[in-house]
């Protein structure tokens, strides 16, 4: 099964003529992706070796029938690409494009909710079902099909964890990079609900950071709701308060969105916690070895 | 973006928001005629994006312009919390009947606006919310539908503002917060204290506006306050060549891609023992004149060894080796220099590196051996 | 049973201490309607007439539980009334006051729908289910119960209508004043709908008038979806194409809009419509008649 | 409330839609002063709302000057439909290489904006839509999520629009329509034509624009502007009485309470062979001073004899009775006027009339019976 990607996807790339949009497409093709379309306005008839592409979203989604968008238009053009989307009728859209101004993604998520469509980001580096499918920018190479659900703020530190998780010996299911922006569309309880509905995954990590209270939420959620093991790590935990740590949304305001209270929430409710990468991979080694 | 005080309470102004007329200044000079101007009793006031100010000496009042040149010298070059104050905002005296505490703020959980009003201003809001949240109304705006007046009425209701011409005041206030909330794009608009006069009239003593950094190509007159704004050239120089760039106090400079990587690479460096100068990183899909430029910022802070902690995704490991080599080249760094590179082309990269191996280039090939390695070569 | 309104409503007047808003809040009850509270914004904790007055839609909620408000508040400030009703959690709003902008009536119907709330109005007499309750300026006493059900953009064309069928001998489950204006919170088609549904509904006419094409849409409605016989009635048969005659919406655009095209097109689908309101009435109570 | 042609434009500039320059003019002389000022040829336009105006000779191309005010004589006083010509917009003449239609409206089924696009303009787009449809772009917005950059894009493609900097054009006047639409309240903005010059530049050649009477108390700008485009004075009297009044040319003056009710009024005045004279609606819960001055603003029209059908719901019979009765007085009636008075305090109200028992008052008990007297009268 897998979460969010897998085998049923159809994806449709919206921003498939651009320098980025064109590598990642045909990457995530390659990986096994079914890449049905892509859409750049203008450019409809045209094609990215042998994708078809579109004018609109409407008119991929009437010949192409995709079921999943990527998004990986610039900024400042992005949110509309998202509405464009939605509006086609994609349920889900993944988006990677950093740099979407905040007020743009609060009226998108309100928007999306009540319409059931799931998107992933933005700012994110995609989704990722290890030997399935891969929609966004996850180099599929250091990960493999296991029993692990991976979520994460970072994309980076998600490749740095499911590369050691992998020379420890245990795949993932799924790997969910849900973005580092203060609103993004999958929040970490989102992640964390589908997973443990998915029978494939059985082992939860889930990688936080400084700045908001999505991980403490996430805690609340993981102790009353969750039956599969979760192991946790937070970082930043040497960031000084007041200052943006690249993420627009890690940042500590006051005494709020420290990596101690999140940590200190999560292990309240019997979630371990590594300290850094490499143990965190470690803990749920471990957990996979002892439930072996 | 932070804006300063007077920045935000100009644009307050331009809402309909009322605010005390006030001038900038920038010497004892400036603040003798900006009370001169004003007439009457001012109060002088450290303009520093840093919270306490009254406490740390920051804000005085002055009964003349004399008065307030004085009062602007002792200020002017105060540190305040790590911010030195190189301006100040002069303003007419207030009297002040009672404070309250006003603001509109992004609800991450939620996902929409969240207005805060309490009628026990001047506290910290945190510690409201945490020992008394009876005493503090709290009110979520659909982003989509919008802000209505019945809103602002059940805040001050809730808030136990009864008095009809106050409630008229804030009630006002408030939509005109969040019509400046919404049309700057801000992350967060306070007004901390809100006061009342004898005189019955409702007024923004204090204006904090954090603008989206996202969204300020929308708005340029608020870009361009930025510049005014910028507490550090360096973290300016930084932004223009697209890095996330932050201070820090220690003497290892670290160098990655991705926010949570490079947070995660402080971190080990700390485990290790370590105390990082900075925190920069490269974003995604890095070419090698980033990495340069990258260095170059770096490099500016006094360090004694630098990091390169890279995971490739969308950034290529070549571009990355072939940067630091180019950057080695140009700018001449003599520190050294621990290497980390994995994920996309990283075998070119450490291919690349091997080839030209440069003395201060250490390679390591884990994360946390990076991290040793580099407090061990900065001791 | 009826509909919109019965004995289960439990009303709230938002606007209650304005003159004519405490005079038909008071008729209202004296009818035996439920009125529950009052809301004016600074009253809160004083009474009209016994009716508890809130200064919130919220207060009077948490406090006396309504089911349905009643706008009675000016045209400036009647638009904040219905967003402050649904927020408090009113599920049936039904709004008296005229004038309000049609932008504001368009954001609010987008607004209300997906909510399953039930706007009727603005700018209409209100409804009325004999016998049960009132709510709104219909005048009652010319009103009884019976099996027809009433629908109308128009108040007082309504009560000239109900007046003939009441001397014919008739009576009425409920009359729904739907309102005149461009954009009405509920149709003629949710009204023939909840009408169609009602066992105590036998009949139905629907009064319409010049502008629009919702007595065309109704008149499809009624072809594929009722079961219960339909008589209408078009007033403004001599009206001058574009003129707005009195409502905002009574106007003829281009050809469109004609009383004529209207009457038509009911007739097509077999409805009977009269060319006044006192053949509209016989039309019924011959129905009605036939059916004893 | 209808906007002329040229206030039209006048938003449309406003708001970033690119429009011809032009000149209003009053008389022949203001037109020759345009011309002269604008350079080369211009056309000379009837500002009247009426469609039509080209086929009945309201619009004429003039190469100079001199011409220009030789058209502007033919034109200013001509009756197009009715209405007579006061006003002319004189703008440079512009060379046409294709013409389009665009709009946005209510669609009052939708209850959403609907945008109207086709590369078939100058079209009536009733008949387009019906013999045409796949021709006619059409587009709903959702007014809460408003308007979405792709949703022009959407319109363009889907209305054959393919030439990439027209599209451009074309795109950027969508968004602006939509902002002018929902920023003026209009109930209807409409281009038609759109058109394409040789040089490829898109402009719009006409403006129809409807602001949503309600909506003016918050457009004191646009409520200006209703006092120039009234074509009638005494519907601009009724409406500063609160009065719905339209003016018609038979010779029985009908008033009311309720659109509905005076529209059947005058339907059934028909049906008995009647030729009402006017529609006056005096709205709901109305006072005696009301009901005197609409039968002020009823009787300025000449009729031969009066109808007045009053359904009480809100309004009351005793108060329509009292401001008959002092109307009579008052203004000094002398055509018969036949009275229809039921619902609320009708008995009150038909007791007061028969207390008074003015002689040229005649009470009736149905609405028939009241329309075949008033008829009856008439004659």
């Amino acid at each position: 099964m897998a979460i969010i990607v897998d085998a049923a996807t159809r994806l449709v790339v919206q921003g498939i003529t651009g320098r980025e949009g064109q590598f990642h497409a045909l990457r995530n093709r390659d990986y096994g992706t079914n890449v049905v379309a892509g859409v750049t306005p203008g450019k409809g008839g045209e094609a990215v070796e042998g994708v078809p592409v579109f004018d609109s979203v409407r008119d991929a989604m009437a010949e192409t029938k995709p079921n999943t968008s990527m998004v990986f238009v610039p900024a400042r053009f992005a949110a509309d690409a998202i509405y464009e989307a939605v509006d086609a009728g994609i349920e889900t859209v993944i988006c990677i494009t950093e740099g979407i101004p905040a007020h743009d993604m609060l009226r998108i998520y309100n928007y999306i909710r009540p319409r059931g469509v799931t998107l992933v980001g933005p700012n994110c580096p995609g989704v990722l079902s290890p030997g399935k499918a891969n929609v966004g920018i996850i180099p599929a190479e250091i990960f493999s099909p296991g029993p692990v659900g991976l979520v994460s703020r970072s994309g980076t530190l998600t490749y740095q964890i499911g590369n050691e998780l992998t020379q420890l010996g245990v795949g993932q299911s799924t790997i969910v990079g849900i973005g580092g922006d203060p609103v993004v569309g999958t929040s970490f309880i989102d992640a964390l609900e589908r997973f443990e509905a998915d029978p494939e995954t059985r082992f939860v990590v889930m990688v936080g950071e400084i700045g908001g209270s999505e991980e403490e939420k996430a805690a609340a959620f993981i102790a009353e709701r969750m039956t599969k093991p979760v192991v946790g790590y937070i970082a930043g935990r040497t960031a000084p308060p007041g200052k943006t740590m690249g993420h627009a949304g890690a940042i500590i305001s006051g005494s709020a969105g420290t990596a101690k209270a999140k940590q200190e929430a999560l292990e309240a409710r019997g979630v371990r916690v590594g300290t850094n990468p490499t143990e965190a991979a470690r803990l749920v080694a471990d957990l996979v070895a002892g439930a072996r | 973006m932070d804006l300063y005080e007077y920045q935000g309470k100009e644009l307050f102004r331009r809402f309909g928001i009322p605010v005390s007329d006030g001038r900038l200044a920038l010497s004892p000079e400036d603040a003798r005629q900006a009370a001169q101007e004003l007439g009457g009793a001012v109060v002088v006031k450290a303009q520093v994006h840093a919270g306490g100010r009254g406490k740390a000496g920051g804000i005085k009042l002055a009964a003349s312009p004399s008065e307030a040149e004085a009062r602007a010298a002792d200020i002017l070059g105060m540190d305040i919390r790590g911010h030195v104050v190189h301006r100040l905002w002069v303003e007419k005296a207030s009297e002040i009947e009672r404070e309250y505490y006003l603001s509109v703020t992004f609800d991450r959980g939620e996902k929409k606006p969240l207005f805060m009003l309490t009628t026990e201003g001047g506290v910290d809001i945190e510690e409201l919310a945490a020992t008394s949240p009876e005493k503090l109304a709290r009110l979520h705006v659909d982003p989509l539908v919008g802000f209505h007046p019945f809103q602002a009425r059940w805040l001050c209701f809730a808030a136990g503002i009864r008095e009809p011409a106050e409630q008229k005041q804030v009630i006002a206030i408030v939509g005109k917060l969040y019509e400046t909330f919404v049309s700057c794009e801000a992350m967060l608009c306070e007004i901390n204290p809100l006061i009342v006069t004898p005189a019955g009239e409702v007024r923004a003593l204090d204006a904090k506006v954090t603008i989206d950094d996202n969204a300020l190509y929308r708005h340029p007159d608020l870009a361009e306050l930025r510049d005014l704004a910028a507490a550090d050239v360096q973290e300016q120089r930084a932004r223009e060549k697209g890095l996330a760039y932050v201070k820090l106090d220690g003497d290892i400079g670290i160098l990655g891609n991705g926010a949570g990587l490079v947070m995660s690479t402080l971190d080990v460096v700390a485990q290790a023992g370590g105390r990082p100068a900075n925190f920069c990183d490269i974003g995604g899909g890095a070419q090698a004149d980033v990495v340069v430029g990258a260095l170059e910022v770096i490099t500016a802070d006094p360090v004694k060894a630098i990091l390169f902690n890279i995971f490739g995704g969308i950034t290529r490991g070549g571009e990355v080796a072939r940067g630091l080599l180019e950057a080695l080249e140009r700018i001449g760094i003599d520190v050294p220099v621990v290497v980390r590179l994995d994920g996309t082309e990283a075998e070119e990269g450490r291919r690349l590196l091997a080839e030209s191996s440069p003395a201060n280039v250490h390679v390591e090939s884990t994360m946390l051996s990076a991290a040793e390695r580099v407090v061990e070569l900065a001791r």
